[in-house]
């Protein structure tokens, strides 16, 4: 990869270390670092979470300690479950979309998109190239915003708070064009079956481009604070080993995976809305420790950048939702104009989308991993199930693997590295 | 025991000033250990400085603790009525911001949560999911996190912006200044009794 | 959009009607994806055949969820699971209908992240994965009663779990 | 009125006005390391109360006296009473030997004799380290008897560190004692007689960066605040801790924070000394106030910009790194000395 270049430390030790290492030297090193006690019987258990400083929301982990070395962790999900998936299956496929950004309220849109793209494969929905522009931009600004908030917690994780508000300070922007471009900061509810449910607004353009141009420099700040600090490396460095065999058995996706060597992202792999037709890297890094991780969402964000910028460039014009009267909304300028708009939004409002029989599975790369999303359709308004199979689900699902034999404080920079979101894994 | 007799009845304000005497409901002015209040002055001045030291509790159950985060970032920044001490232990907060939907499996640890404030304590419920359920409407979501604990003020929205937030609690420093709180004149320890002898379990 | 299957999917399809022949119930396709129904019985053999297949090479279980068709009465629930294979890059849907109490043998053996799905399966529809280390309810609070992601079971009210809400303004 | 009477009559005055002045020091210091805090992260930290904010701390005050008293039901009740004043004594008591202007000499104060310090005590530095010692049973001991699995790993960590890095603070400290040749503070300040580069802080590079490290871990802050360590423990060993008697920790934790300033800086920078002699005309005690504003603001600037270390990583610096660095330091020095004379 070319793309490495610029991720290589400017600390000589951090060059050493970014050569690539195989499966085996990984397994080893991973074999090295984790301590391997037996319990001897004196185990303190403490129970860490739903209500602690770094459970990101209410994660609950029962630890099995020796000393300060984890020897089991049982985790315990459960405590946002509000039964998203039964709602789903008393909505519409519109009502539904609502419902999605609250699942990882941290990047909204890019579940709506999961959404979307599965239900438009499911129906023959053919978006039209402006609303996939619209929507891979939205998208990668939302990628944006999530990988800033991470990093602002996982430092703050390791101890210091100063990073937090640094970086919720640059996620404000992100989230200023947000509210410019959707009206909400967070919960956008933004896709729409064939579109998107808004055109850009006047001056978007500029006001985006300003801060993507703006937002590569804090990015390199950051990276340099990273990058320089002993002791941040000291922790980060060969701690939390996962590799990519590992990342398979678990269902590891996304920033892990990629940072155990495996250069898959689905925006490339499964190509959807408008990322054939942008260049960017996938960002790759080999030594799939929490160091590593950091350096691909680092890089991450700077491709991002890369993907608004050609998205803007790129802007075609034409309509942002597909005229698909069996399926999709009309354009909400046009339903106070036209009649035809007019019928098809009472009659997609009251009476939703005419789906076909079937049953579908799509993916898309959300900020934090692969996130699926399964519709079985009996034909009518409302799907017979739906199932959002989340990254943080199975990310929570692999804090086991990922930490017994850690210290603690390894843990909260582990848990911290994975990025898990409790909204997303409860569903 | 007068008072606890209906648990839904809210007792009248007779009954509440002989329930305090006895430390019966909560609520009330400041006491000295032999049981003397204080002169109302005194507990003026430290409602003031308490309502510029409101710590709550670092806790956030889903999107809506995003932009509690939010407001204690650089843009918005709660540290200037000194509230950005979040305190992760509830033992040192005064109050809770109810920051998302509560389910039922949560639900118990929020009350306790809120029981292991020391008092004087005041709870907002930050968003449509904590005041109502919002669109949760469903098996496993308490519908408004009132109906566990006391609550002092309400903020919709979903989730709601940081300004917003911010109006909750300066509406919350108000009502700290005038030493008033949502469990004025309650039965000590209200949610534990509706949790443990409400029926069914919870 | 019903364009067929991409050339790796009719290797994976010719390569499990080679050795399972007959006993694949059916094969469907719907929008490119390929849906392979087996039996109960076959289950196991046929996931197993999957994550071990040069061909096939299954590696990463992408989500194992249960279902419930209230109105195919004789096997109203059914297990999906959907694979991917990261040496391949194609994905496959394995289904298999099931009646009301019968088990299915635990997948958590070969892929270790069947784990969380199958006790989701299990406290949501009550279908037993047969061998799983740990099936307890995971999302519901552990004395919940039913299976609430059942057509029958109502979306509202505190019908499984038990917190009363009706003393809103009360205490 | 005859000089003992005198002495007496400032000694109830030292005695009083020193630990009110450190305290009004110490809830500037809060207030200050709330705003430091606010500036290094683009925000303005505390505001309303009080031009500035100033005030905040006061507030702070108001709030946790009229808290309620929480006492966990299955703690261990008398020492969990007992561990706040365990912390927060010892800290007060090192304050009487630091000097704090000149001692002894003519009479300077209405024609009597007036010592810039409270007790001329003539082991001072041990004194201080006998109660740094002490500190740590305020914390292991708070830590225990909460009867909570977060307090105890807190207590058991604080207690840890600051035994290891206390001996890299004795051994350091060590080497100061060698080269003024008496253990009383007092004397250590006046071997630094002179302008800034005739104090210790040349000839003692090492030992005073060895000591200043292990004073970070001895006041339990960033990167070293294993002991609080709010990721990782909710709050250590203050987990269970509620209103004043949290507050007593946290107030002593920055009274410790004043005291080890003042301590660093009669050890290394000279104490109530003028950088150039030609300043000697300012009094003492505000140039030892200026440089505790200085070493504050230092523990406070590392404090806001470094992350925390893991545990293990923090006990082998201790034992690794600062402890031979210490005594090598105090081999040198004393090698030197004996040359020397």
């Amino acid at each position: 990869m070319s793309g490495t270049q610029d991720t290589q430390g400017l600390v000589p030790a951090a060059q050493a270390l970014s050569r690539r290492p195989s499966l085996e030297e990984l397994r080893e090193r991973k074999d090295r670092t984790r301590r391997h006690l037996e319990p001897t019987g004196d185990v303190m258990t403490i129970s860490m979470g739903p209500q602690h400083p770094s459970m990101h929301g209410v994660y609950r982990a029962v630890l099995d300690l020796d000393g300060e070395v984890i020897l089991a962790v049982r985790p315990e999900i459960g405590n946002l479950h509000r039964g998203v998936e039964k709602l789903c299956e008393h909505r519409t496929y519109h009502q539904i979309i609502p419902l999605t950004d609250r699942l990882d309220y941290i990047s909204g849109f890019a579940m709506n998109h999961g959404f979307c793209e599965a239900a438009e494969k499911l129906m023959g929905v053919e978006v039209p190239a402006r609303g996939r522009y619209i929507r891979t931009m939205t998208h990668e600004l939302c990628r944006i915003s999530n990988h800033i908030l991470w990093l602002g917690t996982s430092i703050m994780d390791l101890g210091t708070q100063t990073f937090f508000t640094i970086c919720f300070r640059d996620r404000e922007y992100v989230l200023d064009l947000f509210e410019m471009l959707t009206g909400a900061r967070m919960t956008h509810s933004f896709a729409r079956i064939g579109g998107v449910a808004k055109d850009l607004p006047d001056g978007f353009d500029h006001r985006c481009r300003k801060v993507i141009d703006f937002l590569p420099k804090r990015l390199a700040e950051y990276e340099r604070i990273i990058k320089q600090n002993r002791i941040f490396l000291k922790r980060a460095k060969n701690v939390g080993i996962f590799t990519s065999e590992d990342c398979h058995a678990w269902r590891v996706t996304g920033p892990t995976l990629r940072a155990a060597g495996i250069a898959r992202d689905l925006r490339k792999d499964e190509p959807y809305a408008a990322y054939p037709e942008v260049e960017f890297d996938v960002a790759v890094e080999y030594n799939a420790d929490v160091y590593d991780r950091f350096l691909v969402r680092m890089k991450e964000m700077r491709e991002s950048c890369k993907i608004i910028r050609q998205c803007l460039d790129k802007m075609p014009p034409g309509p942002f939702l597909a005229p698909d009267a069996a399926h999709s909304l009309p354009m909400k300028k046009n339903v106070l104009r036209d009649s035809a708009a007019m019928i098809q939004d009472f009659y997609q409002v009251f009476r939703g989308p005419q789906v076909p029989r079937g049953s579908v599975y799509r993916c898309v790369e959300a900020p934090k991993g692969e996130m699926g999303v399964y519709i079985r359709s009996e034909g009518g308004a409302k799907p017979a199930r739906v199932r959002f199979s989340t990254p943080s689900f199975y990310h929570g699902q692999a804090v086991p693997a990922l930490v017994e034999g850690e210290m603690v404080a390894d843990m909260i920079a582990i848990f911290a590295s994975v990025d898990v979101v409790l909204g997303d894994c409860d569903r | 025991m007068g008072v606890m007799d209906d648990p839904l009845r809210r007792p009248s304000d007779a009954e509440v000033g002989a329930a305090l005497q006895q430390n019966e409901v909560m609520g009330g002015p400041v006491r000295l250990p032999g049981g003397i209040a204080l002169p109302v002055q005194i507990e003026r001045v430290l409602g003031f400085g308490r309502s510029f030291s409101f710590w709550p509790l670092l806790f956030g159950l889903a999107c809506c603790a995003i932009e509690m985060m939010a407001l204690g970032g650089s843009r918005f920044d709660m540290a200037r009525f000194g509230m950005e001490a979040m305190r992760a232990s509830p033992r040192q907060a005064d109050g809770m911001i109810v920051a998302g939907w509560c389910t039922i499996k949560m639900a118990p640890r929020v009350v306790r949560l809120y029981e292991q404030i020391p008092d004087p304590k005041w709870v907002l419920a930050m968003g449509s999911c904590a005041v109502s359920g919002n669109v949760w409407d469903t098996y496993h979501v308490v519908q408004g996190i009132d109906s566990l604990i006391p609550v002092d003020v309400y903020v919709p929205g979903c989730p709601p912006r940081p300004e917003a937030l911010w109006q909750g609690l300066e509406m919350i420093r108000d009502r700290v200044k005038q030493s008033r709180h949502a469990y004025d004149g309650l039965r000590r320890i209200p949610a534990r009794e509706v949790l443990l002898h409400g029926e069914p379990r919870p | 959009m019903n364009e067929g299957l991409d050339t790796s999917l009719t290797v994976v399809l010719a390569k499990l009607e080679k050795r399972f022949g007959g006993r694949l119930r059916k094969q469907t396709e719907c929008c490119g994806d390929l849906t392979i129904t087996v039996e109960p019985e076959d289950w196991m053999r046929v996931l197993s055949f999957c994550r071990s297949a040069r061909e096939l090479a299954f590696d990463q279980l992408d989500c194992l969820l249960g279902d419930h068709l209230p109105e195919r009465t004789g096997a109203p629930f059914e297990v999906v699971v959907h694979l991917l294979s990261h040496t391949h890059g194609h994905r496959l849907r394995v289904t298999t209908p099931l009646a009301e109490g019968q088990d299915l043998p635990t997948i958590t053996g070969l892929w270790p992240s069947a784990g969380f799905d199958e006790r989701e399966a299990w406290e949501m529809y009550g279908i037993v994965f047969a061998g799983h280390p740990d099936l307890r309810r995971l999302l519901t609070t552990e004395d919940f009663e039913g299976f609430p992601m059942r057509k029958d079971f109502p979306l509202r009210g505190t019908v499984g779990g038990r917190i009363r809400t009706d003393l809103r303004g009360k205490i | 009125m005859s000089d003992p009477v005198a002495q007496l009559i400032f000694l109830i005055i030292k005695a009083i006005v020193m630990p009110v002045l450190i305290i009004l020091i110490v809830a500037f210091a809060i207030f200050f390391e709330r705003k430091f805090a606010g500036f290094f992260a683009g925000r303005v930290g505390p505001t309303y109360l009080g031009p500035w904010g100033s005030l905040q701390s006061f507030g702070d005050i108001f709030k946790l006296i009229s808290k309620e008293d929480l006492i966990p039901a299955k703690s261990d009740k008398p020492v969990f009473k007992l561990a706040p004043y365990i912390a927060f004594v010892p800290v007060f008591l090192v304050m009487a030997v630091i000097p704090f202007g000149p001692v002894g000499g003519e009479a300077n104060l209405f024609g009597y004799r007036f010592d810039y310090v409270i007790a001329s005590f003539d082991a001072g530095l041990v004194l201080f380290l006998a109660m740094g010692a002490m500190a740590v049973y305020g914390v292991v001991l708070g830590g225990w008897s909460s009867n909570s699995n977060y307090s105890l790993l807190g207590g058991l960590r604080a207690g840890a560190q600051m035994i290891s890095y206390e001996l890299a603070m004795g051994f350091s400290a060590a080497g100061v004692m060698l080269m003024a040749g008496s253990m009383s503070l007092i004397d250590i300040v006046d071997g630094q007689a002179g302008n800034f580069w005739d104090w210790y802080w040349i000839p003692q590079i090492v030992g005073g960066l060895v000591f200043f490290v292990a004073s970070i871990a001895e006041l339990n802050r960033t990167p070293f605040d294993l002991a609080e360590a709010e990721q990782e423990l909710v709050a250590g060993h203050l987990t269970e801790y509620s209103g004043m008697r949290w507050g007593m920790f946290y107030f002593a934790e920055y009274v410790n924070l004043v005291v080890v300033s003042m301590i660093v800086s009669t050890l290394y920078l000279g104490g109530w000394r003028a950088p150039l002699e030609v300043l000697d005309f300012i009094p003492g005690p505000i140039w030892l106030f200026l440089k505790i504003c200085f070493l504050i603001f230092v523990y406070m600037w590392v404090r806001w910009t470094i992350i925390r270390y893991r545990y293990n990583q923090l006990m082998s610096i201790g034992w690794k790194v600062l402890l031979p660095l210490s005594i090598a330091n105090l081999l040198v020095t004393a090698v030197v000395i004996s040359a020397v004379n």
